[in-house]
C-alpha cells in the first residue's frame, strides 16, 4: 500500500477552509510536544503565545503595530505571486523605502508643516518602487532570475543604509553614535490615541480592502489571475506580459516603500542601522499563509504577529528564548504549506504493482 | 478619523489605570533587556551574569525577568513597556540603541526606574550607566608593548563609534607609554557578531606582522586565531581564556555586578535618583582577568597601573596628548573632559590609517 | 610561514565552506528544484557538528552528525515540495527559519565552551614540502572534500549515466518520467545531496573555520551559497572559480584595510552581491548558455499523471 | 507501395506477440479504458483507430507502462507480464515514438538516446551505432548535435532511431505523420514496412483512414474507451472505417460551394515576420483576400507557420507595415487584439487549454477573456460584471450544447469537445463579421466536429469571412471554398476547392509545385513546433 495524490478536477472549496484550521491544529500538537521537550507546560506556553497578547488593549494595540507592515507587506507582494513574479527582495524595498522617505526628515528637517509627512510617504513609495523596478527591468529587459536578483539587492539595500547611518546622515548632536538625527513632530506619523498604534494599521487596512477589491472585482486582478496561471490565454486577452512584471512589482515595491518609512517614521523616529526584524522576509510567509488573498493575509499577519507578540509574552512569563518563536513560525508555515496541497490534490492509498521481471528504473 | 484616535485615548487611558506599580509586599521585580542573545559569551552574556548574580544576592527578595535578542527599536520599546507594564520597576536597557526607546517609555511609566547602559540621554527616572573600558584598554597596551617584538598590534574592530575609537586611542597611549613608535594596523569587520569575518580579520592583521591582536568585537573567534598562530590576544568583555589557553594575556571583564546591586538596593530603600554612572576599575565596573604567557615584569606594570586606576589618581588621557594630525589636545597635565571623550571621532598621534567616515 | 603561503590559506579556509554549499545547491538545482533553505541547513549542520564532537571528542563523529542533520533538513524540504508539491521558495524560506531557531534551541548548551578543532591531516613528506606542503598537503579533510566533491560532481554531472539522468529531469521532467524515471526519486535525491553538502558546510564553520558554536554564526553565508550557484551559471568548475574569488575578495579587502588604505568596507562587503546581479545580466543575455545550463525546470512542480 | 505486395505469409499465420485482456483505466470519475482486448502479432502493422478521446493513447500509455492498468492483464509471446514502467517496456521490447515528443532540449541526440537505452554503453560507441543504424533506414543524424537546434522532423527521427536501436519487436507509433508531408511520409512507411518484413510487429495510431487502408494489416477500433471491431483495413473504405469509429454515419457537412462572394474583409499584403525563436517559423510576404460569405481554408503540416500566421492575424504579434493587414476596411497591422476584436473579428488559437482557455477558471471568467473589451458590458468602470458573464456563459452552452458536469464548472473539467464547442462558441455567440480559426476540430468527437464546421459555414453564408487553418485535408475539403496551402512560411494562391486534388496539396505542403520534393530541404525547412 502506497499513499499517492491524485490531481482534482477542480480545486476543493471545503478544503480552502478546512486546511488552514487543520494546519493550526497540526502545529498546535507539533508545539505542544516542543514545549514538553524544552520542559515548559504546553498549555500554559500556548496561552502565553495566542491568549495572554489578546487580554490586554495595550498589547492587542502592539499586535496591530507589529503586524501592520507585515500586512502592508505581504498585501504587495500577493499581487506578485499571483501574477507569477517571485520578488522575494521586499526587506529591500522596505530599507529603500525607509532610506528615501528619511531624506526629508534627515536632510531638510527645516521642511516641516501638515505637507512633510504625505511628502515623505510618497518618497517611500518612490523608493520601495525603485528598488523594485531593478529585477522587474532586469526580467523584461534581460529575462534575468527576478528570484536572485531581487534577493541580492536586499543585502545591497541594508549596506547603502548602514554606509548612510554611519557615515553622511549620522546626527550631528549624537556623539557620533551610527543614527540619524530624530525626526521632528511633524515628520512624525500620525498617531492613533495616546499609545503606539500609529497610521501605519490604516495603510495596511487600507491596501487589503483595496487590493482585495481589485483581485475580486475589477478587470486588473481578472489580468493578474491569468496572466499568473497561462501568459499565453493572457496574451490572447490582450494584456502584455511586460506590463504585468512591471505593475506588480511597482505595486510590492510601493507598499514595502511605505511599509518602510512609516516603520521609521512611526514607531522608531529616526534612521538606525537595524530597522527592521526582516519583515519583508517575514511578510512572504504571511502572503502564503494566507494563501495569497488579501483577506487571508490580514489574518495571517494578525497571527504571525501575535506569535512574535507572544514569543515575548513567553520569555518574561515562562522565561522561554525567542528561538521557540522562530521554530514555532517554522512549524506552522510548514504545515500550513503541506495542507494546502490538499485543495488541488486528493491522497488516495493504492496498491502496489509487481514490477515486471528484472525490469527497473535505472536511477 | 478624529472619532477613531478618540476612542484609542480613552482606550489608552483606561490601560493606564490598570498599569500601576508593583505593591509594597511583592519582590522588586527587575527587568533586562539584551540586544544578543545570553548565549554571545560576550556583552549580552556578562550583563546576564550580574542578573544572575542579583538572584543569588537577594534571594526571594527580588525577581528578575529578560528579553533576549532585541533587534530593532520599534521592537525594544514594545519590550521595554512589556517589562514596565508587568510590573517591573527597575529596568536595565544594556545596549545603546535602546537609548531613545527607553526615554520614550520612562515618559509613559514615571514610577518606574530605567537604567540604560551607554547613553547619553538622562531623565528623572531614566539613568545612564557604562563602563570606563578604555582604562583597561591602557593597561591593555601597555602590556601589548612591553611583550611585542614585531612592536605591531592587530585591532579587531567592529564600528567606527566613538566607545571602539576612544578604546583605540586609550591602547595606543597605553602601548606608547613602553614604546613610543608602537604601531597598530585596524581591521573593521563591519559586525559586533560573525565569528568567520573576526577569525578572517585577526589572520589578516597576524599576516602583517601583528604579533599582539586586540578586539573590540563579541566573539572569541579572534582569540582562537592568535592561539592557533602563537601570537598574545585579550579576552572580550569576558576571561576567555578557555579559548586561548596559550595566547590570552588577560582579558577586558566587564563587571556589572556591583553596580547592579547598588541600584537594586537603592530602589529598595527608596534612595534610586537619576544618575550618570561611568565607573572604571576605581567602581569596579571594570576588572582585569588573571594574568597569563606573559613575562613578570609585565605583570608587574600592569598592576602598577591597575592600583593607580583603582585608586583614582591616574587617567589614561592625561597630556600631552596630540591629535593624529599633531595638532595638540591635550596640554601637560591636562585630563580629556567626558564630553569629548563620550564623543570621540579622531585618532590621537601614531595612528597610520584614517578613521572612516 | 611566509605571508602568501598564510593568505592562501586564510582564502581556502573563507572559500570552503562556501564551496561546499554552493556545489550541493548546485546538484539540487540542475535537477530543477530550488531550495532556499541553505542557510537554515547549514546552521544546523554547524550546530548538530559542534554538539556531538563537543560530546564525543571526535571532530569526524561532528562531521558526520553535521552529513545527517544536513539530510534530515532537506528531507523535510524534500517532502513538501515533492511530495506535496509545495512552493519551493516559500518552503526554503521556512526551512531556513526553522533552522536559525532550532539551532539556536540545540545550541544553548554549548555557549563559550570551545569547540573541537578538525586537524589537519599530515602527510610525512609532502607535508613538509615548502610552500605546497603548507597549502597543499597539510589540510583538514573538508577542503580535500571540497575539491573531491567540485570534480566529483562534474564527473556525475557530464560523464556518468546517472548525472545525465539528472540533468535530464531538470531539463524536462515530463519526458524524463515518460521515459519511465523516476522524476521524484531523482529529485529527492538530489536535494538529499544538497542537504548533506550544506551541513558539511555548516559543519566547517563550528569544527574548522572558527571551532566554536555561537548563534547564527553562518551570518548569511547560505545566501551567499545560492548566489554563487547562478553565478557559475550551473557549471560546477565555475563555482570552484566562484567560491575563491570572492573568498579571495573578503580576504584581500581585510589585507586592504589592515594595510591602511581607505575603502569604504560597506561597498566591498556589497561586491559580492553587485558581482552576481551583473553575472546574471550577462548569462541570460546569452541564449544558447542559458538553454543549455539553465534547468528548464527549475522551481517547477513535478505531478505523476498515474 | 501496397500492402499486399509486403506480406507473404497471412495474418493467422503469426505468432502472437502480445495480448492485451480485459484493460480498464480509470482517471478519477472517467473511464479511460473499459475492458479493452487487444491482440498483436509479429511482423503485423496494426492500426489502432478511434477518434480522440476514445482511449487510444490511454491504452498504449499503459502498454508502454507509462501508465498502469487499474485491471486487466498484459501477455507477451505467452507469459503474463506487469509492465510497471517504461524501462520495463522497453526491456521486453516494445519501444514506442510520441506523438509529443519526449526529447530533452539542453542535450544532445546522442545523449537524448542513450536516455532510452538500457545503461552500459559508451557515448562514443552509442554515437557510432546511431550513424549507422539511422543511415541503414534512411534516418541520417548528427549524434552530437544539441535537440534545441534541430528542426521538428529531424526531432521526429530522433525518436525513431532511439526504438530501432532497441531493436524492439514491438513499435508503437502514436500520429507519426501529422507532421509529416505526404512525400515524407511515404518514406517513413519504407521504414516501417521494412521493419515488418524484419518481423517487428507495429501497433500505428492513427486517425488519417487512407494511410490505414495503405499500410495496416489488421485494425482495431476504439470507441468510448471500448473495442468496438476489427477488421482488415484493406478490405475497408475510409468511409466504413470512419463509421466504426464515430459508431453512426456522420450527417455530412451541407456547404453549398455557392461562389457568391461579398467584399474583401481580410486582406494580407506581403505580410513578413521574423521567426521569434529558433522554434518559430518566419513568414514571408504573404499575401490573402478573403471575402464576406466565404470559408478560406489554410492546409500545412503542423509548424510551417500556422500558428505564426494566426498570431499576425489576430494581433497577437504586430507586424511592421499597419497597412499590410486590413480587417473590414481598416488598417490593422499594429492594431491590438482587442482593437480588432472591436471591429468584429473573432479569433480561436489552436490550444484551447491554455492559450483559449485558462484551465484554472470557471467558464464565466473565461468568458470575459476574450471579451472583456468588445462592448459587451462585460466591464463596468474596471470592475468586471460577473453577473453579465455568467449569462453569456449559459447562453453559449445552451446554444452551442456544451455539456458539463455542474454549472460554469472550471475550464480544465470539460473534455476536449466540449470546451472547444465553448470556445468556439464564446466567439461565435458575439457573430462576428471576421473569424480566423486554427485547428477547430483537432482532438474533437466527430459529433462536436460536425457541429462546429456546420457553424462555420452557416456563420460565412450570413455574410462572414472566415478562414480555417487546418492540418486535417478532410476537414479542409468539408468546409472550405477556396484553399490555399501553408508550407515553411508561405502561402500558396488560394484556389477554388474542386480544383484542388490531395495529390496537389502534398506537394505544395512540401515546398511548392515541383514533382517530388527533396526531403533533406523539407526537414530543414519544418523548423519549430
Amino acid at each position: 500500500m502506497r499513499l499517492v495524490l491524485e490531481k482534482r478536477a477542480e480545486h476543493s472549496r471545503l478544503m480552502t477552509v478546512v486546511s488552514p484550521l487543520l494546519a493550526i491544529g497540526l502545529s498546535l500538537i507539533a508545539g505542544s510536544i516542543m514545549f514538553v521537550m524544552i520542559g515548559v507546560n504546553p498549555a500554559e506556553a500556548i496561552y502565553a503565545f495566542f491568549i495572554e497578547p489578546l487580554t490586554s488593549t495595550w498589547s492587542l494595540e502592539e499586535l496591530v503595530v507589529k503586524s501592520a507592515p507585515l500586512v502592508l507587506i505581504a498585501v504587495g507582494l500577493s499581487v506578485c505571486f499571483l501574477s507569477n513574479n517571485w520578488n522575494i527582495g521586499a526587506e529591500g524595498q522596505f530599507t529603500m523605502g525607509a532610506i528615501f522617505g528619511s531624506i526629508i526628515p534627515v536632510l531638510f528637517h527645516g521642511f516641516t508643516g501638515p505637507l512633510a509627512l504625505p511628502a515623505m510617504i510618497i518618497m517611500g513609495a518612490l523608493g520601495g518602487m525603485f528598488w523594485a523596478s531593478i529585477p522587474a527591468f532586469l526580467k523584461t529587459r534581460f529575462g534575468t532570475n527576478e528570484i536572485l536578483t531581487s534577493l541580492m539587492l536586499v543585502y545591497i539595500a541594508q549596506y547603502i543604509l548602514d554606509y548612510l547611518v554611519r557615515g553622511p546622515w549620522r546626527d550631528p548632536d549624537g556623539f557620533n553614535f551610527p543614527e540619524s538625527r530624530l525626526y521632528e513632530a511633524d515628520h512624525t506619523m500620525w498617531m492613533l490615541g495616546d499609545g503606539r498604534m500609529h497610521f501605519g494599521a490604516i495603510f495596511a487596512l487600507v491596501a487589503v480592502i483595496a487590493v482585495w477589491f481589485m483581485l475580486t472585482k475589477t478587470i486588473k486582478g481578472f489580468e493578474i489571475k491569468v496572466m499568473g496561471q497561462t501568459p499565453r490565454a493572457g496574451q490572447f486577452a490582450g494584456f502584455s506580459r511586460k506590463g504585468i512584471v512591471w505593475f506588480s512589482f511597482l505595486i510590492s515595491g510601493a507598499f514595502a516603500g511605505i511599509a518602510g518609512i512609516v516603520e521609521v517614521s512611526g514607531t522608531i523616529g529616526q534612521l538606525t542601522p537595524v530597522i527592521s526584524p526582516g519583515y519583508g522576509f517575514t511578510a512572504i510567509i504571511v502572503a502564503f499563509l494566507g494563501r495569497l488573498n488579501p483577506i487571508g493575509i490580514l489574518f495571517a499577519g494578525l497571527l504571525l504577529g501575535l506569535s512574535y507578540i507572544g514569543g515575548e509574552a513567553a520569555q518574561v512569563t515562562l522565561g522561554m528564548t525567542d528561538k521557540t518563536t522562530s521554530v514555532f513560525q517554522g512549524m506552522l508555515l510548514f504545515f500550513v504549506l503541506a495542507c494546502d496541497t490538499l485543495i488541488l490534490y486528493k491522497v488516495r492509498l493504492v496498491k502496489p504493482q509487481p514490477t515486471a521481471g528484472g525490469a527497473h528504473e535505472r536511477v | 478619523m478624529r472619532k477613531l484616535s478618540k476612542i484609542a485615548a480613552a482606550v489608552s487611558l483606561a490601560m493606564g489605570v490598570a498599569a500601576g506599580p508593583a505593591l509594597a509586599e511583592d519582590p522588586l521585580k527587575v527587568g533586562f533587556l539584551y540586544v544578543g542573545p545570553v548565549s554571545d559569551f560576550g556583552y549580552s552574556y556578562q550583563h546576564d551574569q550580574a542578573r544572575q548574580y542579583l538572584e543569588k544576592e537577594f534571594g526571594d527578595k527580588i525577581e528578575t525577568t529578560y528579553i533576549e535578542n532585541v533587534t530593532e527599536p520599534a521592537d525594544a520599546e514594545r519590550a521595554i513597556e512589556r517589562l514596565a507594564r508587568s510590573g517591573h520597576e527597575l529596568i536595565f536597557t544594556t545596549s545603546f540603541g535602546f537609548m531613545n526607546p527607553t526615554l520614550k517609555v520612562a515618559k509613559r511609566f514615571p514610577d518606574v526606574k530605567f537604567e540604560h547602559a551607554t547613553g547619553y540621554k538622562r531623565a528623572k527616572n531614566v539613568s545612564t550607566y557604562s563602563a570606563r573600558f578604555y582604562e583597561a584598554r591602557y593597561v591593555m597596551g601597555q602590556i601589548a608593548a612591553s611583550e611585542s617584538k614585531t612592536g605591531v598590534a592587530g585591532y579587531v574592530a567592529a564600528f567606527p563609534i566613538p566607545e571602539v575609537v576612544r578604546g583605540m586611542n586609550s591602547f595606543m597611549l597605553g602601548a606608547q607609554s613602553v614604546n613610543p613608535d608602537f604601531k597598530i594596523k585596524i581591521i573593521w569587520a563591519n559586525s559586533w557578531y560573525d565569528p568567520g569575518r573576526e577569525a578572517d580579520a585577526a589572520k589578516a592583521l597576524i599576516d602583517q606582522g601583528a604579533d599582539v591582536i586586540v578586539q573590540h568585537t563579541d566573539s572569541p573567534a579572534p582569540l582562537q586565531i592568535a592561539q592557533e598562530r602563537g601570537v598574545l590576544t585579550f579576552g572580550q568583555a569576558s576571561d576567555m581564556i578557555k579559548f586561548a589557553p596559550e595566547a590570552q594575556a588577560s582579558a577586558l571583564v566587564n563587571d556589572w555586578k556591583s553596580y547592579y546591586k547598588n541600584r537594586v538596593e537603592a530602589v529598595m530603600n527608596d534612595t534610586w535618583e537619576s544618575s550618570d554612572t561611568w565607573g572604571g576599575f576605581k567602581a569596579e565596573m571594570v576588572r582585569m582577568a588573571p594574568y597569563a604567557n606573559v613575562s613578570e615584569e609585565t605583570i608587574k606594570l600592569a598592576n602598577e597601573t591597575v592600583a593607580k586606576l583603582e585608586a583614582g589618581e591616574f587617567h589614561p588621557f592625561t597630556g600631552p596628548v596630540m591629535k593624529q594630525d599633531g595638532s595638540e589636545w591635550l596640554k601637560e597635565g591636562e585630563t580629556a573632559d567626558d564630553g569629548t571623550l563620550l564623543g570621540m571621532n579622531f585618532y590621537v598621534k601614531g595612528f597610520t590609517d584614517s578613521l572612516p567616515n | 610561514m611566509n605571508g602568501f603561503e598564510a593568505l592562501v590559506l586564510t582564502i581556502i579556509t573563507a572559500s570552503t565552506p562556501l564551496l561546499l554549499a554552493a556545489i550541493g545547491e548546485l546538484v539540487v538545482e540542475r535537477s530543477g528544484v530550488l531550495n532556499l533553505g541553505v542557510e537554515g541547513m547549514m546552521i544546523v549542520g554547524a550546530v548538530a557538528a559542534f554538539g556531538v564532537a563537543h560530546v564525543t571528542g571526535s571532530p569526524l563523529l561532528g562531521v558526520v552528525a553535521a552529513l545527517f542533520a544536513g539530510v534530515a533538513m532537506s528531507v523535510l524540504f524534500g517532502v513538501l515540495t515533492l511530495n506535496l508539491m509545495a512552493n519551493q521558495v516559500a518552503t526554503g524560506l521556512a526551512l531556513t527559519i526553522l533552522g536559525l531557531g532550532l539551532s539556536g534551541m540545540i545550541g544553548e548548551g554549548f555557549i563559550g565552551e570551545p569547540g573541537q578543532r578538525l586537524a589537519a591531516l599530515h602527510i610525512p613528506v609532502l607535508s613538509d614540502l615548502p610552500l605546497v606542503g603548507s597549502i597543499v598537503f597539510s589540510q583538514d579533510i573538508l577542503v580535500y572534500a571540497s575539491i573531491a566533491l567540485v570534480i566529483g560532481t562534474y564527473h556525475f554531472l557530464f560523464r556518468t549515466r546517472s548525472g545525465l539522468i539528472l540533468r535530464a529531469v531538470g531539463d524536462n521532467h515530463t519526458s524524463a518520467h515518460a521515459l519511465g524515471y523516476s522524476v521524484i526519486k531523482v529529485r529527492f535525491l538530489a536535494v538529499m545531496f544538497g542537504g548533506a553538502c550544506a551541513g558539511l558546510a555548516g559543519a566547517y564553520l563550528s569544527l574548522a573555520y572558527t571551532p566554536q558554536w555561537v548563534e547564527g554564526m553562518t551570518a548569511g553565508r547560505g545566501w551567499i551559497a545560492l548566489a554563487l550557484v547562478v553565478f557559475a551559471s550551473w557549471r560546477p568548475n565555475r563555482v570552484l572559480i566562484g567560491a575563491y574569488l570572492f573568498g579571495a575578495v573578503s580576504i584581500l579587502q581585510f589585507h586592504a584595510q589592515a594595510a591602511g588604505i581607505g575603502v569604504p568596507s560597506q561597498l566591498m562587503s556589497a561586491m559580492p552581491y553587485l558581482a552576481t546581479i551583473i553575472v546574471l545580466i550577462i548569462i541570460s543575455r546569452n541564449v544558447t548558455l542559458t538553454k543549455t545550463n539553465t534547468p528548464a525546470c527549475l522551481g517547477k512542480a513535478f505531478v505523476p499523471d498515474r | 507501395m501496397d500492402v499486399h505486395s509486403q506480406n507473404v505469409i497471412g495474418a493467422k499465420a503469426r505468432p502472437e506477440l502480445i495480448r492485451a485482456s480485459g484493460i480498464t483505466k480509470r482517471f478519477g470519475e472517467i473511464l479511460a479504458n473499459d475492458g479493452v482486448d487487444l491482440t498483436i502479432r509479429e511482423g503485423e502493422i496494426h492500426a489502432l483507430l478511434g477518434e480522440n478521446g476514445a482511449g487510444k493513447s490511454t491504452l498504449v500509455k499503459i502498454l508502454y507502462g507509462a501508465l498502469e492498468q487499474t485491471s486487466g492483464t498484459i501477455a507477451w509471446k505467452g507469459k503474463e507480464v506487469s509492465i510497471s514502467n517504461p524501462a520495463a517496456a522497453r526491456k521486453l521490447g516494445i519501444g514506442m515514438v510520441f506523438q509529443h515528443f519526449s526529447l530533452f532540449e539542453a542535450l544532445t541526440v546522442v545523449e537524448n538516446i542513450a536516455l532510452a537505452l538500457p545503461k552500459g554503453e559508451k557515448m562514443a560507441d552509442l554515437a557510432e551505432r546511431i550513424v549507422e543504424v539511422s543511415n541503414r533506414y534512411g534516418l541520417p543524424l548528427d549524434p552530437k548535435a544539441l535537440v534545441a537546434d534541430l528542426p521538428v522532423g529531424i526531432r521526429q527521427r530522433i525518436e525513431i532511431v532511439r526504438c530501432l536501436l532497441q531493436e524492439p519487436s514491438l513499435l508503437i507509433m502514436d500520429e507519426p505523420t501529422s507532421v509529416l508531408t505526404p512525400q515524407e511520409a511515404d518514406e517513413l512507411f519504407k521504414t516501417l514496412f521494412r521493419l515488418a518484413d524484419e518481423g517487428c510487429a507495429i501497433l500505428y495510431i492513427s486517425h488519417r483512414l487512407e494511410e490505414v487502408k495503405r499500410i495496416c494489416h489488421h485494425a482495431t477500433i476504439m470507441r468510448h474507451g471500448r473495442v468496438v471491431s476489427e477488421c482488415d483495413p484493406t478490405k475497408e473504405t475510409p468511409a466504413t472505417l470512419a463509421r466504426m469509429m464515430v459508431g453512426e454515419d456522420v450527417h455530412a457537412v451541407k456547404s453549398d460551394h455557392t461562389g457568391a462572394v461579398g467584399d474583401v474583409l481580410i486582406h494580407l499584403d506581403n505580410v513578413s515576420l521574423e521567426a521569434d525563436s529558433t522554434f518559430g517559423v518566419a513568414l514571408k510576404n504573404i499575401s490573402l483576400d478573403v471575402h464576406a460569405g466565404e470559408v478560406v481554408g489554410i492546409a500545412g503540416i503542423a509548424a510551417n507557420g500556422q500558428s505564426e500566421l494566426f498570431d499576425v492575424i489576430s494581433g497577437e504579434r504586430l507586424v511592421h507595415e499597419n497597412k499590410s493587414i486590413q480587417l473590414l476596411g481598416s488598417e490593422a497591422g499594429r492594431m491590438k487584439i482587442n482593437e480588432r476584436r472591436r471591429l468584429g473579428a473573432a479569433f480561436v488559437p489552436e490550444e484551447r487549454l491554455g492559450h483559449g482557455a485558462v484551465p484554472g477558471l470557471v467558464l464565466s471568467d473565461n468568458v470575459v477573456l476574450t471579451r472583456h473589451s468588445t462592448g459587451d458590458h462585460l466591464i463596468k468602470k474596471t470592475v468586471v460584471n460577473k453577473s453579465g458573464a455568467e449569462n453569456m456563459e449559459k447562453r453559449i452552452k445552451v446554444s452551442y450544447d456544451v455539456r458539463m458536469s455542474h454549472d460554469n464548472p472550471e475550464a480544465r473539467s470539460l473534455s476536449g469537445g466540449n470546451l472547444q464547442k465553448f470556445v468556439v462558441g464564446r466567439e461565435l455567440d458575439r457573430n462576428p463579421k471576421v473569424m480566423v480559426i486554427n485547428q477547430p476540430t483537432w482532438g474533437v468527437d466527430a459529433g462536436a466536429a460536425a457541429l462546429i464546421r456546420q457553424a462555420l459555414i452557416n456563420l460565412a453564408r450570413n455574410g462572414a469571412a472566415i478562414v480555417v487553418i487546418s492540418q486535417d485535408l478532410d476537414e479542409i475539403y468539408e468546409v472550405a471554398d477556396r484553399i490555399a496551402v501553408l508550407s515553411r512560411g508561405e502561402l500558396s494562391a488560394p484556389e477554388p476547392a474542386q480544383n484542388m486534388t490531395r495529390e496537389r496539396i502534398g506537394m505544395l505542403m512540401a515546398g511548392m509545385g515541383e514533382a517530388n520534393s527533396n526531403q533533406q530541404e523539407v526537414q530543414h525547412d519544418a523548423t519549430g513546433a
